[in-house]
């Protein structure tokens, strides 16, 4: 499949500033400057990416407890999830929602999603707000191979088979939920089979490939958009560091470890092949490094210049009886 | 105003809130009576007959039959409300909470606060509870308490007919998710209602009668049974004021505060489990804000500490009785 | 496949006994003499019977709401069911559970269960323990095909194929959940095809024909036993009554309720076959008839001179603070 | 004795355990480290740590790590402890109760009951929970309030690492179902605690620090705010009881009601919201039983009725403080 350059650079663009978004958080979170625990998505940036170059601002997703990079793909303001993860009144939801429950609803990103199989169920409502308002606009469910086990995703699935409704089920394989690896957990080897047992279609992409995920889910998008009902997409790849910033992941071979950094990193990947194919230059992509280096920079600067929420911020946004 | 069943009245909530707002939409079990069958349509209309006749009028695009899968019930509901419909999920028994708590407590009820303050959820969960149907252990209980120990939830739980229709409307357009409780036992009650569309406030509790002696507090089916014992008390010169909160969260403490300023005497009627109940709650907040004007301890009427039996015999004792508040209401008014 | 005398005469007894108490109830409840609701398995004989033939008392059924035929053939006594559902503190619960709790954990019936899909992650539990004991027990989990959509039995199939625990899912396709067709709410229209999905063997038969119902559970039996892990069959019949004791049913055609009675009735069905090949005799049939008639006579008898459970009994089998 | 931190107690209760009896076995997410994978064996034992080294000297015949499916994991243990193993089941963060509710509340908490004494469920749910780890929304509540108001279960919130190994072992040898709570801020907390194997039995509280002034109850962290808060009050002549009932089910009620008939004020410090929390329960019950004694009102200090909030600031705000507590006291003592 052959793209013009501006889509080219767009989708090398948006994974480069998700890679560096979270290599700086990591940078971060060891020199000890993020509370809590963050979830980072280095190495899984061309399923995100090559999902949501398809989606308008208007459709919907909804992510993981590693919802960095859906989050960025979907354009959320990478200063304002830096500041939202350093818990920062100027963050995307003022410091009270911090690395796993960012959320920015005017662009349709519903939120990561601390409970693993927590999104699909509500990504299918956000599927029935569309086709009750007969708009064309999809939602896709972000879920990991761990996830996919989860019941409330096959509630969904079938439920979105039963009501037609546009919704995209995309499972991010990358082999492990937590220390257990997904050939473990997930009794049916191949989770793409398992879901069209369920009436939809289902395909198996390696998401290392922008280009793959990219052309499986424009598919799934059209079929949506026109009213022809779920997808499901597995898309498989290797994350790069740890289940957690921290995580020393000795459940993992060193040669693993080092494959995925060096053999699966689908940046260098993407990287690669467009200057093979002479699509792009290496002139055009080291710009695009330096802006997004640049772009994180600020990020991390303008996130440590915020402020801390007002102690007053603990009883708003809810009904308090005291 | 008309002679309306607890049925009825929220038949007609529904009916007039789906024509006034076209983002209504009711999801559930056999709300539109089933699908796909080789039948009539609408043969249910809801377990409960709620929803009868809504189907007919709105259609299956707004009166939604699901399959059997409750999370993905309120999680579809809870999804669709943060996106623009205002959905009415009906969970049939609250029992059934258990398959679905997490799209509840750790979604719906918290979008709003941890996405600071930019989520609304606008949501119904319509569910039936209490005991008295012979139902089992699995299809008789109360559960509002752990509704009520949820922050960013609203609780609801009428005990006539016309405060189910203005408490039901007032549900539906309330922007945060609203649990909406109805006792089994009440459908077949009658009232007088209007038949044009009202709201009744969340937080504001109702007298329903008015004595000296001591305050009763209690809800739902249990404000039947209050009212009873008031009467057979009144037989013996005791005088009580029956107060039905109608809303645990928000919970009106004002109006019971009050009460007990005058009459110095409380008493809660909860037809729940004992230990971290309402009538706990309603305990704990008058021993702490009223203990000034207490005379006499703070007495709960409560269902055992156990599950729901089977057997009649049993069940009925399970329940608290009018009976049982009348005797623990003379100790009180007698504590010296 | 032929079967000898013994077991001919065996699952005919058994199917007759289901029935004519499934009717005994329906007398009793439209009597009012039952309180609470009821669900009867009229019509589904075949398939509890062909698969819990296979099955020794040690082994673990998991049951629904419509459990009276699967306690039966289980060899729960009639008489303390009876006693049971009419709330009799001579009952298999003590009067404490009813119709929908029928529970004999010395014939391994683990319970009704009147939490829709309530008993699959039960059932993989005593597939544990059997697994965990090394005895050759095994478990199976009855769930109609309303509940085969509900999460639950999805992660318990799962769970059993990761764990290969000896558990056999048993999907029983009635046409309908309460008043909602499985061919609406089963997305996939087939669940054998949607569990094999899930990595393990799985079969569907026509449930009102008690001999294919024998036969695949043969196989899942069998390979139970051999440690050869969990299988799935669904068996597809009609419910001759309405979802529940009373139910006017109006969401089924006259004529699929004609046919549900009169042509798809397993046990006549049974009886049509055996006469023709000549494998059992008229007055066998009919003895077994009388008998099972005068064993409810009994059993209603038994139930109705039955005592109410004494009020300390509602304090009693739980810890209770007060 | 010897110096051991809470988490290596729970570590020696589960050890010792599995080696007395062979039907004990653990069930949970990464118990064993995570399975299947390129590396290690027991690379995490069990998130938390707590379950460290068991898979080497047990096997994962008997040390299970699971699929991530909280509704197969406690079915599969109450199914398995039906019919004859002693499970216990880790749940991770108590959070995701909202996830596997039915075969807890409907299920395992009921069979005894329902099933009319018939059936025994030895079954143990191990969870972590509360506040203090900027963990947000949900991940850092507690839920203990959901536990105790339902018939069938028994409830253990440890505050100490004794407490911790001796109560484990007496939940794993309790035939009903156990819900055992360990806080998140405690695993690292040290104490003295004997090699050999011992019980602490259920319902008995233990009464930290005697006091005449004022009783305090708190359990698990708020123990030690409480604690904190009670060497405060003694500077300033102030001396507080101070109870931690160890078990919210069964509650020892007669030791708090001992106290408070001595100090005549109580205080109840509970990291949970309030709505129909254990400290509203504890409240109650001295309201019903204690009010004789009672010279002052009942104080509870918990969170607010707010989701926990992510910002350090924030969650600070959101749990009970020594100071908070040292205040209210105060105000206790100084109330006429
Ligand atoms: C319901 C629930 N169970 C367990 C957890 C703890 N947990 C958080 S992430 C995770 C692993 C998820 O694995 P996967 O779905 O593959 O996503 P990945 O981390 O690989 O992106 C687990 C077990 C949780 N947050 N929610
Ligand atoms: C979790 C849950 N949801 C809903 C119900 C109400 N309910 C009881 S039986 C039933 C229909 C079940 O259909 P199916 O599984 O096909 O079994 P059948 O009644 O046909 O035997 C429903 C919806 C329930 N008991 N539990
Ligand atoms: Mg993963
Ligand atoms: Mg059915």
């Amino acid at each position: 499949m052959t793209l013009d350059r501006q889509t080219l650079l767009l989708a090398y663009k948006t994974m480069r500033r998700i890679r560096d978004f979270e290599e700086r958080v990591n940078v971060e979170f060891v020199a000890g400057n993020i509370p809590g625990f963050v979830h980072l998505y280095s190495g899984e940036e061309a399923i995100a990416v090559g999902v949501c170059m398809h989606l308008e601002a208007a459709d919907y997703i909804g992510s993981t407890h590693r919802g960095h990079g859906h989050s960025l793909a979907k354009g959320c303001d990478p200063k304002r999830m830096m500041l939202e993860i350093l818990g920062k009144a100027e963050g995307l939801c003022g410091g009270k929602g911090g690395s796993m429950h960012i959320a920015d609803l005017q662009r349709g990103m519903l939120g990561a999603n601390a409970i693993v199989g927590g999104s699909p169920p509500l990504v299918i409502g956000a599927a029935l707000t569309a086709k009750t308002k007969r708009s064309d606009r999809v939602a896709v469910a972000f879920t990991g191979d761990g996830g996919s086990n989860q019941g409330t995703i096959f509630e969904a699935m079938n439920m979105a088979v039963v009501l037609q409704l546009p919704a995209i089920f995309v499972v991010e394989n990358n082999g492990y939920g937590e220390g257990t690896a997904a050939k473990y957990a997930v009794g049916a080897k191949d989770t793409a089979q398992r879901a069209a047992g369920f009436g939809m279609p289902a395909v198996k992409v390696d998401g290392r490939d922008f280009f793959a995920v990219y052309e499986a889910t424009a598919g799934a998008v059209d079929r949506a958009r026109a009213g022809g009902g779920p997808s499901f997409i597995e898309a498989r790849c290797a994350r790069i560091h740890g289940h957690y910033c921290g995580d020393p992941q000795s459940y993992r071979s060193k040669d693993e470890l080092t494959k995925a950094r060096e053999v699966h990193d689908p940046i260098s990947g993407f990287r690669r092949r467009v200057l093979a194919s002479g699509e792009l230059t290496a002139t055009e992509l080291d710009s695009i490094d330096r802006c997004s280096a640049e772009e994180m920079d600020d990020a991390v600067t303008t996130a440590h210049a915020g402020t801390a929420p007002p102690v007053e911020a603990l009883y708003t946004d809810v009904y308090a009886a005291y | 105003m008309s002679r309306t069943s607890f049925r009825q009245a929220l038949n007609d909530a529904l009916r007039s809130e789906m024509r006034r707002d076209s983002n209504v939409v009711i999801i559930g079990e056999d709300v539109a009576g089933g699908a796909g069958g080789t039948g009539v349509d609408d043969a249910y209309g809801g377990i409960m007959g709620v929803t009868r006749g809504l189907v007919g009028e709105f259609g299956r695009a707004r009166v939604i039959d699901t399959p059997i899968t409750e999370s993905a019930i309120v999680g579809m509901a809870a999804g669709a409300a943060m996106t623009g419909l205002r959905p009415v999920a009906e969970l049939m028994f609250v029992d059934f909470l258990g398959v679905c708590l997490d799209q509840i407590l750790n979604q719906a009820a918290k979008f709003r606060y941890m996405f600071g303050g930019k989520a609304r959820t606008p949501l119904v969960i319509r569910a039936m509870f209490g005991a008295g149907f012979n139902a089992g252990a699995q299809h008789s209980q109360c559960l509002y308490s752990f509704f009520t120990h949820i922050p960013g939830l609203k609780v609801v739980i009428p005990s006539s007919p016309y405060d189910a229709k203005g408490l039901l409307i007032q549900a539906i357009r309330d922007d945060d998710p609203v649990i909406f409780l109805e006792h089994t036992k009440l459908y077949d009650v009658e009232g007088d209602v209007p038949t044009e569309s009202y709201t009744v406030p969340f937080g504001e509790a109702q007298i329903l009668r008015e004595g000296g002696d001591l305050t009763i507090v209690a809800l739902a089916r249990m404000t039947h049974i209050a009212l009873e014992a008031a009467a057979g008390l009144a037989e013996n010169g005791v005088e009580a004021t029956v107060i039905d909160p109608r809303t645990t969260s928000p919970l009106d403490e004002e109006t019971i505060l009050e009460s007990v300023a005058a009459t110095g005497r409380l008493l809660v009627v909860d037809e729940s489990n004992p230990r971290c109940s309402v009538a706990s709650e309603i305990a704990a907040v008058i021993a702490e804000r009223g203990f000034r004007d207490l005379k006499a301890p703070i007495r709960r009427i409560t269902a055992p500490h156990t599950p729901v039996p089977f057997s009649p015999v049993l069940e009925n004792a399970y329940i608290p009785s009018s009976a049982a508040v009348e005797a623990a209401a003379m100790e009180l008014v007698r504590w010296s």
